[in-house]
This record gives C-alpha cells, sequence and structure tokens, in this order.
C-alpha cells in the first residue's frame, strides 16, 4: 500500500485563466488537497461604478472572453429590470438563439479541445489532427457553425457588438438565418456522433454527493432569467439571488467562494440537467440517458456529458426558433431606453452555470454599485472538496501519483472552469 | 523581422521561418487567444506556419524555448512583473496581443480610483494585491503590438503571414471611417449614435459601425488624430460630456487626452 | 422581344495586350539572372523577360520606369538604370526601404518577377545632340542617369563635352564604383564627392555645387550657351544644382530632373503621385526644371 | 436627340419589363436619420414598389457599381517558386441604373475623361460602364446642392434616357438606340407643343431652388495665389483626415493597392481599395518621407485636384456640386465655404 502522495500543478492548463493544485498525503493522511485560484483581479465591480448605464454590457462582457455573450446578456438583463424596460418577444427569441450558440460553441470547445485529449491520450488538440482528423474536423465544424451564428446576430462571436439594452442596433439577414438552419439540421447529426464518440471515453467513476443550483425551467429549459432552485429544495427569485450565493472571501483565492445548503454547491450543465432534466427536448432526452446520465447524478466527471446533452437540446431548439423567426416579420429591432434610478438583476445560465449581474443606478443612470457572482466562482468550494475527496480515495486505493494527478486534472476540467472570468 | 528556425518551404525562393511561439496572458478575459481557437477554417495552415510550443489555454506541454512570444492582458500585479520579463528574457520577439497588452484595456479603468478604494469595493477589508494597471510596454520592450479588444483573427493570419515571410507588419494608419465607409455603412452620427471611427485607428474593418454600433476606440488613435475637433463634434451632435469621455477612456488607448478630459470636466468619478 | 440587354465585353482578360485596355494591368513574366550587391543597402538586378517575343518588343527611354512586383508581396516604380539598346532585358538598382524592396533582397536567383512597363517621361537625348553635357546625381539618383550615361556612351560622338558629376554621404554608399574606368574611357569627366570621407577616401569633399563651381571657373561662358543637364537625386539637391546652372544662364528647359512620389499604378490613376495635381507618372518623372518650378509643392 | 411623354402608370410596366430579365439598381429607402428624414441609397432593386425616385441626395453615390470601394485586380497562384497571375474585371453583366440625378451622371462623364479616355483606360472600370444602362431622372435642388454653379445641374450625355416629372406623365429624352427599343414595351407619345412648355417651366422652376452658390470665377488662379494661404490651415485645424469626404465623393477616383499572401502560401492576391488623399499615409513614400504631412496640407490637395488640376487637364472641374462631402463630413468642411474663404470672402 502507498502511502505517500505529492501532486503540485502550476497554472493548470487547458482551462480558462490561472489555477494550481496542490495535494499532499503522507502515511495515508490527506494533509492537503487544494484548489489554488491564483488570477489577478481585474475589479470589474469598482471600474463600473460611476458609469453611465450604457457602459455595463459593454464592459462587463469584457469578463470572459469565452463567454462574452453570456455576461453581455446577464448585463443587458440586470439593466432592463432597473429600468423597467421588457424585451420585445423577437428580441427574447434573438437573444435566446446567440446564447444558444454560445452554448454550444463553448461546450464543444469544451468537449474537444480541452477534456477530449485526455480521454484520448493526448496533451492537446494539436496532435489529433493528425491522429484523429475527423474528430477534429467535426469540432471545428461545429464550433465554426456556432461561432458564425454569433456573428450573424450578436455582430461578433466574442464581445458581441449588436446586443444593447433596448434589444438589438440591427437584425440579422433572414437569408443567413436560412442558411443556419440547414447547417443546424446537419450539426445535429454530428452531435449523434460527438455521443458516440463519447461512449468510448472511459469517465472515471467517481460520486461525492452535491447540491445542484439553477435556474427553474418554467415551461421550458432555462437559460434567461427566471426564479433559482437547488436539489436541496431552496427556491429563490432572480432579484434574491445573494440568498442563493451567499459568497465569502477565502484565503488561497483571489476569486470568492459560494455555498448554499451545505458547505459548498455546483452550478452548470450537470446543474442545469439534474434540476431541469424534464424541459429537455426529447431528443436531448434521448441521448442523455443513452449515456448513462439520469438525474440526479452526482458524479462531477459527468459534467462533460450533460453539456454534450445540452449541445443537442440548443441546436434543436435553435431550429425551432429559426422557423418561427423566418415566419414572422421583423418588427423595429430595439426600444427606447430611459434610464432611472433603482437597481436590477439579471440572472443568466451561461455555459459554466448561473451568472448574476446586479446594479444600483442613481436617478441619471449612472451606476453606484455593482456586483457580479460568476459561475465558476459558485464552483471553486465545490472542486476543492470534490478534490479532497478524490485524493483521499484515491490515495487509500494506492494509486499512482502520476495517475492521481491525472484524475486531479481531469476532475477541474470537468468543470470546465472560467477562471480570470471568476476572479473578474 | 528576423527570427525563427527556416523551414522547407519557401516563398518566390525565399526560405521560410518557422517560429515557435509561446501564448501566455497575464490580467484578462483570455478573448484574443481564443479567437485563435476561433480560426477554425484555417487552423491548419495557421499550425503550418507556426509551431506553437506553449499554449496554457489549449495544450498541456510547455516549453521554454519560444522565438516569438504572444502576451496577452496588462500588468496589475507584482507577480505579473516578473512572469512578462521571464518571458521578454526568452522570446525574440514579444508581441502585445490585444488592447490590455497594448493599452491596459479595460482594466485601466481601474486607475481612475485609488487602491485602497477599489480593493475596498470589491474584496472589503480582506487583503488583497493590485496594482495600477499597465500596459506591457511600461515594464518590458515591445517589437509589436496587435491592436484590438478582441483582436481581428484576420489580421492576426495576415501578420503571422508575414512574420513566416519575414515581412515587416505595417499596421493601418488611416481612422476606422475609411473601413466604414468602404463597408458602405450609414454614419451611426447620421442616426444619432456616438463615434470614435474618426480617430480610431483602422484594420479592424470597421467592425462595431458595420454592426451599427459606434466604436469605442479599443484600437487607439489612428495617426495624426484630431480629438481636440472629434471632442467639439460630439459636442455639436448633443452628446454629454461623460457619453465622450467613457469612449475616449475606454481601452486605454487616448490615455492622455482621457486623462485631459477628466480634468475639464471637474471629474471626480 | 429580347429585353436582356447584351454584354460588352471591353476585352477578354486572358487575352491581354490585345488593346490599350488588356495594357493596364499586362505582367511579363522576367527571371533574376543576376543580382549584384553594391553597397550594403543596394542591390543590382538583371532581369529579363521570359517570353522572346515580349522581349523584343520591350524597349524604353533613359528616365522611364517600371513596376516591379512580387506576387503577394507587393508592386513598386524602379527607374531603369542599364541601356536602353538592350531592351527586354533591364538593369535595376534597387535600394532596401521597405516591404518589397526588403523582400527582394532576399530573393534568391532565378526567382520569377513581374514587371509592367515601361511607364513614364524620358530624358530627351536627341535633343541634346552636339551639345555639352552636365550629368549630375545625387545618391540613389545614379540609378536613373545611369540609363542616360549607356546611352552617351553608345552615341558618344554625338555630345559634345560631356561632365558626370557624383555625390554621396559616405564613399561606402557609391554604387557602380567598377564602371568609373569605362565612363572616363570614353572621353568623359567623372568627377566625385563625397559628404563624410572614410580614411581610404582619397578624393574630393564637399556638396556636389563645391564641384560644379570648381567646373565653372574651369570653363568659359560659352561653354553654357550649348550645354544640357540631367540633375538626379533628392529635391535640396536638384534644388541648389539647378539655381547654380541657371547663373550660368542655362535656360530652366535646358534642365532635366525626376521626380520621385508615391505610385501604385504607373498610369495615371491611382493619384498617388501627383505634385500639385500634376500627374508624376504620365507627366514625369523627367521633367525640365521650368515646369517643376511652376508645380506647386514640387520642391 | 428623340423626346416621347408617357402616362406615369406606364413606368412600372416599363421596369417590370427591364427587372426581369436584368439586373436593376436605384435609389431606395434605407432608414430614418435622426431627424426623422428617409436616408436614401443605391441598391439592388427588385419591386417597383421599392423604387424612391422622389429621393432626394444618396448618402454614397452610385460609385460600388463601377468604382467598388475594394476590389480584386488579380489574384496569383503560387506553385513551386513560379507563379500565375489571373485578372478578372469582377462584372459579368449589365446594370441597369433607374433613376440617376444629372449631378451623378456628370459624375460619370467626368470620370470617363480619367479612367477611359486618357492614355491608359483602366479596364476594370470600363467594363462596368460600358455595361451600364443609365435612366436619369431629375431632381429637386437642396440646400446643399450647388450644381448649378459646377454646371452639373442637367446632363447633355452619358445616359440613355432621361425623365423629367411633368405631373401625370413623364416627359423622356432618349439618347440611345436600346433606350428607344426598350421603350417599345410601354405606350409612349410624341411630346406636343404643350408638353415642351410644361418642361420648360418644370425646368425653370427647379433653376428657381438652388439656394447656394460658388464663385468659379478665376477659381484656378486665385487657388494658385493663396497656396500659402492662412485659410488652409484654419480648415485643417478642424479637418479629422478621415478621408469621409472623398469616399462619398462620386467624381473621387484615387486607391490604394495592397498585395497579400494567404495564410496557405498558395495564393496571393492584388487588391485595390479607394483611398482618400485627405488620409495621413496618401503621399507617404518608403523610408517615412510624407510629401503632405499635415492635415492642412492634404486638405488643399484635395481642392488643388478637383478645383484646379483637373481644371487645367480637362477644362472642367472634377466637382459635380452634389454637397455630399460637405453633408457627410463630421467636422462641417463645405465645398461652399471653402472656396468662398479661399477667395477671401467672409463665411
Ligand atoms: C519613378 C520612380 C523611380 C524610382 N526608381 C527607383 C530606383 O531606381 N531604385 C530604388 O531603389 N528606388 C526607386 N524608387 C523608389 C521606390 O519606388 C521605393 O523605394 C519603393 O516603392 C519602396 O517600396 P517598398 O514596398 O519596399 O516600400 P514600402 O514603404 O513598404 O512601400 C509600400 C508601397 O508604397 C508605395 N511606395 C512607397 N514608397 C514609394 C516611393 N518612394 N515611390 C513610389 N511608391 C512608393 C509603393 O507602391 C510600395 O509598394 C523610384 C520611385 C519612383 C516613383
Ligand atoms: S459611423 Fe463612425 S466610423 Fe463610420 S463614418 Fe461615421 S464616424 Fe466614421
Ligand atoms: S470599431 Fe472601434 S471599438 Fe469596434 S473593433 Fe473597431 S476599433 Fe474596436
Ligand atoms: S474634410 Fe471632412 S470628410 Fe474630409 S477628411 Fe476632413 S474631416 Fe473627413
Amino acid at each position: 500500500m502507498k502511502l505517500d502522495c505529492n501532486v503540485n500543478i502550476h497554472h493548470l492548463t487547458r482551462v480558462e485563466g490561472h489555477g494550481n493544485i496542490r495535494i499532499k498525503i503522507q502515511d495515508g493522511k490527506l494533509l492537503q488537497a487544494q484548489w489554488e485560484v491564483v488570477e489577478t483581479p481585474r475589479f470589474f465591480e469598482a471600474i463600473l461604478v460611476g458609469k453611465r448605464w450604457d457602459n455595463a454590457p459593454w464592459i462587463c462582457g469584457r469578463i470572459c472572453g469565452i463567454c462574452s455573450i453570456g455576461h453581455t446578456l446577464a448585463s443587458i438583463r440586470a439593466v432592463e429590470n432597473a429600468f423597467g424596460i421588457m424585451p420585445s418577444l423577437q428580441t427574447q427569441k434573438l437573444r435566446l438563439l446567440l446564447k444558444h450558440m454560445e452554448t454550444l460553441q463553448s461546450h464543444i470547445l469544451h468537449i474537444y479541445f480541452l477534456a477530449a485529449p485526455d480521454f484520448l491520450s493526448a496533451g492537446s488538440v494539436f496532435p489529433l489532427i493528425e491522429s484523429h482528423p475527423a474528430v477534429v474536423l467535426r469540432a471545428a465544424g461545429l464550433k465554426k457553425l456556432a461561432n458564425d451564428v454569433c456573428d450573424s446576430v450578436g455582430g461578433r462571436r466574442l464581445h458581441p457588438t449588436r446586443t444593447v439594452v433596448g434589444g438589438f442596433t440591427m437584425l440579422p439577414d433572414k437569408k443567413d438565418l436560412a442558411r443556419f438552419r440547414e447547417r443546424l439540421a446537419d450539426a445535429a447529426g454530428d452531435l449523434l456522433l460527438t455521443a458516440d464518440l463519447m461512449k468510448t471515453f472511459s469517465i472515471p467513476d467517481f460520486t461525492r454527493e452535491t447540491e445542484f443550483v439553477s435556474l427553474k425551467g418554467a415551461g421550458d429549459y432555462p437559460f434567461i432569467g427566471g426564479e433559482l432552485i437547488s436539489t436541496d429544495g431552496v427556491h429563490k427569485k432572480e432579484y434574491e439571488y445573494r440568498q442563493m450565493t451567499n459568497e465569502y472571501i477565502v484565503e488561497h483565492s483571489t476569486s470568492k467562494w459560494s455555498r448554499l445548503s451545505r458547505e459548498s454547491f455546483a452550478v452548470g450543465a450537470l446543474a442545469r440537467v439534474n434540476n431541469n432534466f424534464d424541459y429537455l427536448l426529447p431528443e436531448a432526452k434521448e441521448v442523455c440517458l443513452s449515456l448513462g446520465l439520469k438525474p440526479v447524478i452526482h458524479n462531477p466527471y459527468m459534467n462533460t456529458v450533460a453539456q454534450l446533452v445540452e449541445c443537442i437540446h440548443v441546436v434543436k431548439e435553435s431550429i425551432n426558433m429559426i422557423d418561427e423567426l423566418l415566419n414572422s416579420p421583423w418588427t423595429e429591432p430595439k426600444q427606447p431606453v430611459i434610464a432611472k434610478g433603482g437597481a436590477g438583476v439579471g440572472a443568466v445560465e451561461v455555459p459554466r452555470g448561473i451568472l448574476y449581474h446586479n446594479y444600483e443606478f442613481d436617478e441619471a443612470g449612472h451606476i453606484t454599485r455593482c456586483d457580479c457572482v460568476i459561475p465558476t466562482s459558485q464552483n471553486h468550494g465545490n472542486i476543492q472538496y470534490d478534490l479532497q475527496e478524490l485524493a483521499r480515495k484515491y490515495a487509500a486505493e494506492g494509486m499512482q501519483d502520476r495517475d492521481i494527478e491525472l484524475l486531479a486534472e481531469m476532475l477541474v476540467r470537468s468543470y470546465d472552469p472560467c477562471i480570470s472570468c471568476s476572479v473578474h | 523581422m528576423d527570427s525563427g528556425r527556416q523551414q522547407s518551404r519557401t516563398y518566390l525562393g525565399v526560405p521560410l521561418f518557422r517560429p515557435r511561439v509561446g501564448f501566455f496572458e497575464l490580467s484578462s478575459c483570455e478573448g484574443c487567444q481564443l479567437q485563435l481557437l476561433n480560426n477554425e477554417a484555417t487552423l491548419l495552415d495557421f499550425l503550418s506556419l507556426v509551431e506553437v510550443v506553449n499554449f496554457r489555454e489549449a495544450m498541456k506541454e510547455r516549453s521554454e524555448d519560444y522565438e516569438i512570444a504572444f502576451v496577452e492582458g496588462s500588468v496589475t500585479r507584482e507577480d505579473e512583473i516578473e512572469r512578462l520579463r521571464k518571458i521578454r528574457e526568452n522570446a525574440g520577439i514579444l508581441v502585445a496581443f490585444g488592447s490590455c497588452a497594448c493599452f491596459g484595456g479595460v482594466n485601466q479603468l481601474k486607475n481612475r480610483f485609488s487602491l485602497d478604494w477599489v480593493k475596498n469595493e470589491v474584496y472589503g477589508n480582506s487583503p488583497i494585491k493590485t496594482d495600477f494597471v499597465r500596459p506591457l510596454e511600461a515594464v518590458v520592450k515591445v517589437d509589436l503590438k496587435i491592436f484590438g479588444c478582441p483582436v481581428k483573427k484576420e489580421e492576426v493570419e495576415k501578420i503571422i503571414t508575414h512574420i513566416a515571410l519575414g515581412q515587416e507588419v505595417v499596421h493601418h494608419k488611416y481612422p476606422v471611417c475609411m473601413e466604414c465607409k468602404a463597408n458602405e455603412n450609414v454614419c451611426l452620427f447620421d442616426i444619432g449614435e456616438p463615434c470614435l471611427g474618426p480617430v480610431t485607428r483602422g484594420g479592424c474593418d470597421s467592425w462595431c459601425p458595420t454592426n451599427r454600433a459606434g466604436c469605442w476606440g479599443c484600437r487607439g488613435p489612428a495617426e495624426d488624430a484630431n480629438l481636440e475637433q472629434m471632442e467639439k463634434i460630439m459636442k455639436e451632435n448633443g452628446f454629454s460630456p461623460d457619453t465622450i469621455l467613457d469612449r475616449i477612456e475606454c481601452f486605454g488607448g487616448f490615455s492622455v487626452y482621457a486623462e485631459k478630459l477628466r480634468k475639464d470636466l471637474g471629474d471626480s468619478r | 422581344m429580347e429585353n436582356r440587354l447584351a454584354f460588352n465585353d471591353v476585352v477578354d482578360p486572358k487575352h491581354h495586350r490585345k488593346n490599350d485596355l488588356g495594357f493596364f494591368e499586362y505582367t511579363y513574366k522576367a527571371e533574376i539572372t543576376s543580382i549584384h550587391r553594391l553597397t550594403g543597402m543596394e542591390n543590382l538586378y538583371r532581369i529579363q523577360i521570359v517570353n522572346p517575343e515580349d522581349r523584343k518588343s520591350f524597349t524604353f527611354q533613359p528616365g522611364q520606369f517600371l513596376m516591379l512586383e512580387l506576387p503577394g508581396i507587393g508592386e513598386a516604380p524602379f527607374s531603369i538604370s542599364s541601356s536602353p539598346s538592350r531592351h527586354g532585358d533591364v538593369e535595376l538598382c534597387i535600394r532596401k526601404a521597405g516591404n518589397l524592396t526588403n523582400f527582394l533582397a532576399r530573393v534568391p536567383r532565378g526567382a520569377k518577377v513581374g514587371i509592367r512597363g515601361p511607364f513614364g517621361t524620358s530624358f530627351p537625348m536627341e535633343k541634346m545632340y552636339g551639345q555639352n553635357l552636365f550629368l549630375i546625381a545625387g545618391g540613389l539618383g545614379l540609378a536613373p542617369l545611369r540609363s542616360a550615361i549607356s546611352y552617351v556612351q553608345e552615341n558618344r560622338s554625338h555630345f559634345n563635352n560631356v561632365d558626370i558629376i557624383y555625390g554621396t554621404k559616405e564613399p561606402s554608399q557609391l554604387l557602380f564604383t567598377y564602371q568609373y574606368d569605362l565612363w572616363t574611357a570614353d572621353d568623359i569627366t567623372l568627377s566625385i564627392t563625397v559628404d563624410k570621407p572614410d580614411p581610404s577616401w582619397k578624393g574630393e569633399v564637399g556638396l556636389i555645387t563645391g564641384i560644379l563651381e570648381r567646373i565653372f571657373s574651369e570653363r568659359d561662358d560659352s561653354f553654357f550657351k550649348n550645354t544640357y543637364a540631367i540633375v538626379c537625386g533628392p529635391p535640396v539637391m536638384f534644388k541648389f544644382v539647378c539655381n547654380m546652372l541657371t547663373q550660368k544662364d542655362i535656360p530652366m528647359e535646358k534642365m532635366f530632373v525626376s521626380l520621385e512620389r508615391r505610385m501604385h499604378c504607373g498610369m495615371g490613376k491611382c493619384c498617388r503621385c501627383n505634385v500639385g495635381s500634376t500627374y508624376t507618372c504620365l507627366k514625369g518623372p523627367v521633367f525640365d526644371y521650368w515646369t517643376v518650378m511652376n508645380l506647386k509643392e514640387a520642391i | 436627340m428623340i423626346f416621347k411623354v408617357f402616362a406615369k402608370e406606364e413606368l412600372r410596366s416599363f421596369f417590370d419589363t427591364l427587372a426581369s430579365s436584368n439586373k436593376v439598381v436605384g435609389p431606395v429607402g434605407i432608414g430614418k436619420d435622426r431627424h426623422g428624414d428617409t436616408l436614401f441609397a443605391f441598391e439592388d432593386v427588385d419591386r417597383f414598389g421599392d423604387l424612391r425616385l422622389d429621393y432626394t441626395t444618396t448618402r454614397l453615390p452610385a460609385k460600388r457599381f463601377f468604382l467598388p470601394f475594394r476590389e480584386s485586380m488579380a489574384s496569383f497562384s503560387l506553385e513551386k517558386g513560379d507563379w500565375k497571375k489571373d485578372i478578372s474585371y469582377n462584372i459579368d453583366r449589365p446594370h441597369i441604373f433607374f433613376g440617376l440625378h444629372p449631378c451623378d451622371i456628370n459624375a460619370l462623364n467626368k470620370l470617363d475623361k480619367v479612367l477611359l479616355g486618357s492614355a491608359y483606360p483602366m479596364p476594370y472600370y470600363a467594363v462596368k460602364r460600358k455595361n451600364m444602362f443609365i435612366i436619369g431622372i431629375d431632381c429637386t435642388p437642396q440646400p446643399y446642392c450647388f450644381c448649378r454653379s459646377m454646371g452639373s445641374d442637367t446632363a447633355l450625355h452619358g445616359f440613355d434616357m432621361f425623365l423629367t416629372d411633368l405631373g401625370d406623365r413623364y416627359f423622356v429624352e432618349i439618347l440611345s438606340d436600346s433606350a428607344y427599343n426598350l421603350l417599345k414595351n410601354i405606350r409612349t407619345s410624341d411630346p406636343v407643343e404643350g408638353d415642351h412648355v410644361h418642361y420648360m417651366k418644370v425646368v425653370s422652376e427647379k433653376t428657381r431652388k438652388f439656394v447656394t452658390r460658388v464663385d468659379t470665377t478665376d477659381l484656378t488662379k486665385i487657388l494658385d495665389m493663396e497656396f500659402q494661404s492662412d485659410v488652409w490651415k484654419q480648415w485643417g485645424d478642424r479637418c479629422l483626415g478621415c478621408g469621409t469626404c472623398a469616399n462619398v465623393c462620386p467624381t473621387c477616383y484615387c486607391y490604394n493597392v495592397d498585395e497579400s499572401v494567404d495564410i496557405s502560401l498558395q495564393r496571393a492576391t492584388k487588391d485595390k481599395m479607394l483611398y482618400s488623399c485627405t488620409v495621413i499615409d496618401f503621399a507617404q513614400v518608403a523610408g517615412g518621407h510624407n510629401f503632405r504631412p499635415e492635415r492642412h496640407s492634404r486638405l488643399k490637395y484635395r481642392y488643388y485636384h478637383k478645383h484646379r488640376g483637373f481644371v487645367e487637364a480637362y477644362e472642367e472641374s472634377l466637382c459635380v456640386g452634389c454637397g455630399r462631402c460637405g453633408e457627410s463630413c463630421l467636422a462641417g468642411i463645405t465645398v461652399p465655404e471653402v472656396i468662398a474663404s479661399v477667395r477671401g470672402e467672409e463665411v
């Protein structure tokens, strides 16, 4: 029986941002299992103070390079909620379509470029170009499709330009939408192939009882706004998000942590599937079950599987929405905005989990306070406790350092953390 | 630009370089790096021009043996200075990648407050380390800047091709308006929206105005930018002083003028 | 009734040179047959048009320029530096100055380049028959002048007294040093000066105007009645030189200078070469000095 | 010249005849500006109802159809050190321009002088120009128009047919054989004396509506005399060097050429982009020397080229007085004001 273990990873790779993993076991006793976030804070919440409302979506989108669309939409929602603006149905659909395509591109990026190399014994996607060309091409194709739609609807795949408070500056070309519809239909096939590939992955068998937090479905699988729930039975309104997140500061992390009913909770694709399985479209449900994801599942590694399920859901739902958009004439892209004092919260399910933006405004529409709670920061605690459990379990089983190291890395990656975003 | 090992391919008989490149990030959203992974259609061509040896966001292997370092993000904390200096030592060519690296980006908006206030606003009285935000060139020598928040992948590809061919990289000197007109857009001032296109360096193909969103100057000033006149125009078009200031100071490219504007406004925000 | 308008093809781009229109982008493919390093900054390229037919028909006059293109790298104007009697096989003396020229400096012998042209006005050599000639160059100005020098050498009997006056900043920048003996062998006087001598420099030191003063003092006034001058070099230089020549009552119309401006087409379209509003590529690059004096912003 | 008149409703069927087998370009509304006025542009038009023949001035000229802002001049395929140059003039069928104002037709006539008439005609332009079927239409003078001062308020040639609105009928001048033949598709009649009177009344009413004037008397000389004038400096202080004036100008044709190698290294392109003389590096050459480093020297050059150099070469100015540059200039620099100030008049 092996009694010592030492894992020390400085700046974990294939994740967004800077984090370290430290595991130390001596004589079979866990001395340390630490998920350390060393990312530099950028102080977005302070930066925004004094800025006029229209700066918020523009600047806040820059919190994150991967889910800039989600941040922009959460920011817009917070402002609109503060000003009492109700987006038009057309705006809602276009926003959701944009959101879905970000989800698709981000999940595909994670599944293929960040997670898959571990299952295919590669250091990155680059060697896979030669060893698994079809797989890489498929991933690139799916990602490109998602990005192309984002360009067309949001103006830009990264840091969108058309999304503003009140609606859109400009509408996509319907001819483009019709073409995307065809490509999305093809993509559905590629996603089934992805499911086949995923069935060949040996996903570590590891579970730890967890509380899962997400938006609450009401008719649809939820993405933008609504009420908040947890698997432990907590149920809150959007504006009560603080009672859902309970942020606190820990010493070894520049990101804040969160907790709810227990010492930690999880958000993300797995949380959403666990909480809202019933609202998945039938095609997605089917794949979900075929991949062994039958809620509630407490294996964090299954998050990657849940992401694939969501890909299928968003592709299907996008096709439906495009059909609806194509069948009705365009209306005004944007409604007038009248600033006023007050506060607003915007909760949006971004790829890595639920995201909250909250602003307070003075009468002239200048921001006086700002708070953003990022999914990855809500997950940090859970990652930490998972890591402890993992180290303890596998060390006890006498696993080699190198294998523990890989499993630890994979564990963190499975949360698809967005670290710089969590520190912001 | 003279670096990199030669590769077997040639262009018009001239041997090409296939430089070993590394991607690094300081304080940033990592979006500029992501733009590279967003090059789905040309990723393979891209990879045949350079050998990526360090790219934390995408690969596990890392090597300190690289000729070109693309550094994203701005310097906001002590330890980043050291990292940056290390990278500078290793790299033949250091590229400031994106507006955060070139000018400080949105991060530098922090500099309008005291550090104590900023820390307290976000972390209360818990200890946290941070410094005033600086662009790379405030700390090390920068050989090449790639502007934009985010960088434009077409532009990055062009630059990479230039580097492989050993050609010097020259930026457009003209402002965004040139490309905006070439794209036949309706001028935003005509529809009552503010825009910094007349003073901002072109090369983004008027990314924002083409999407009917006014330019915020993320690429910094065009050569010979007439900021005094820009300010007048904004006023004449009925935009409040803070609208002008918000845009001019957003990405840090116009920092000197932004400071003047802020003083003129007597603004203590 | 057929209401579809017929398409008028002005010229099928596949068959260039069919008429004026096809000439516009017509590019001769040419091979770099030799590269000769003249100084650290300048190389002499010998370029031969690949197609023998085209080689025959490509004729030019001293002072004219062509557009040299490296596909994907760029295109730029260069004066033809060789004798007009050798058409289709030209020499260009090119300084490393930017994008195209730096790349060209790395291109090996045998590489294929594109050339368009020749374009522009030339030195009116035949007008100068029976006259004395001042051929004056500063720095890279010797490149276009060399074509005129070759012409004079080949038609030596048509010209009276011929002076070449040439100056550069430093001795290391002197171009075509290996040809000086050949020039003087044809009964041409060659005076060379440098601004900053190095220890090995034995020749004259100072500006070109200094040499001119010396020469002026050696000639009597009647000499200048029958004298033409070609002056190539930077504007400051030809301004001073031409002013000196006017003091000897040489009419401004008998002095020729070559102007340099930015150019993209060589055919009076892109407007980049305009001086005042005169196209350097069409009305120039060779102008008589009177015309230059009348152009706003020429000097 | 042959004249005809036809009832207004006929125009629709004339349009339909043309549009059924040809590509039609015409003025359409593309939205409202901040004052609620319609913004116009030349676009491809499929339906007669989309045409706005009552348009004022389009923000941009129809340049894109004959002098595109960006155009590929040639492409190269590279292989084993050798290369092949492929040239395309980028058009394969005629365009019908439905409703060009006289200023824009005159602009084409002026462009023809440089781009078709000189020693080296430009095929990229020529092939598009020779495949334009132009239906001119009369306009209503706007406050910023000074075409009358530039002699461009009427078009004498450069179109196939020209329409004047006589209320219930159109008066049409027919200049080309193809226009004559196409008009056989609709009912037209020969104008009677009353039509001529009506036509002349419409024309003189239009003429009375011009409010802005530019004094071009001796302008070439005055420009030369005032080359060093301080007024240039004052305008230069305002100019943004943004290039918009040239880009929106129907007669500006200057360009830049850029070659680039594709990332695959197997293809390369030579592209042309319309450039503007007010842009900083317009006259900059290798090594960094700039022949016009200051904004005022570049702005001045723009006036010299249009109102002096071109006059010298072609006895007319390279400005049709459409007023677009002044309307689009954010700094409010307008031709009438600049010229007046150079003439020493109070502005
Ligand atoms: C009539 C004429 C004759 C010339 N003869 C010679 C000669 O014999 N030898 C020589 O070394 N140089 C000559 N030059 C200058 C030469 O054209 C420039 O050095 C060259 O254009 C630099 O190109 P580049 O791409 O290396 O530089 P960059 O600065 O990278 O230029 C980019 C582009 O700008 C344009 N450009 C830049 N500088 C000039 C310039 N000075 N003139 C015209 N276009 C320019 C070109 O289109 C060029 O492709 C001549 C110029 C002219 C106008
Ligand atoms: S929208 Fe902006 S970039 Fe475009 S022309 Fe107007 S001011 Fe210039
Ligand atoms: S338009 Fe302005 S803000 Fe937008 S990408 Fe270009 S430079 Fe940046
Ligand atoms: S005159 Fe006006 S439109 Fe023209 S470059 Fe100057 S500011 Fe721009």
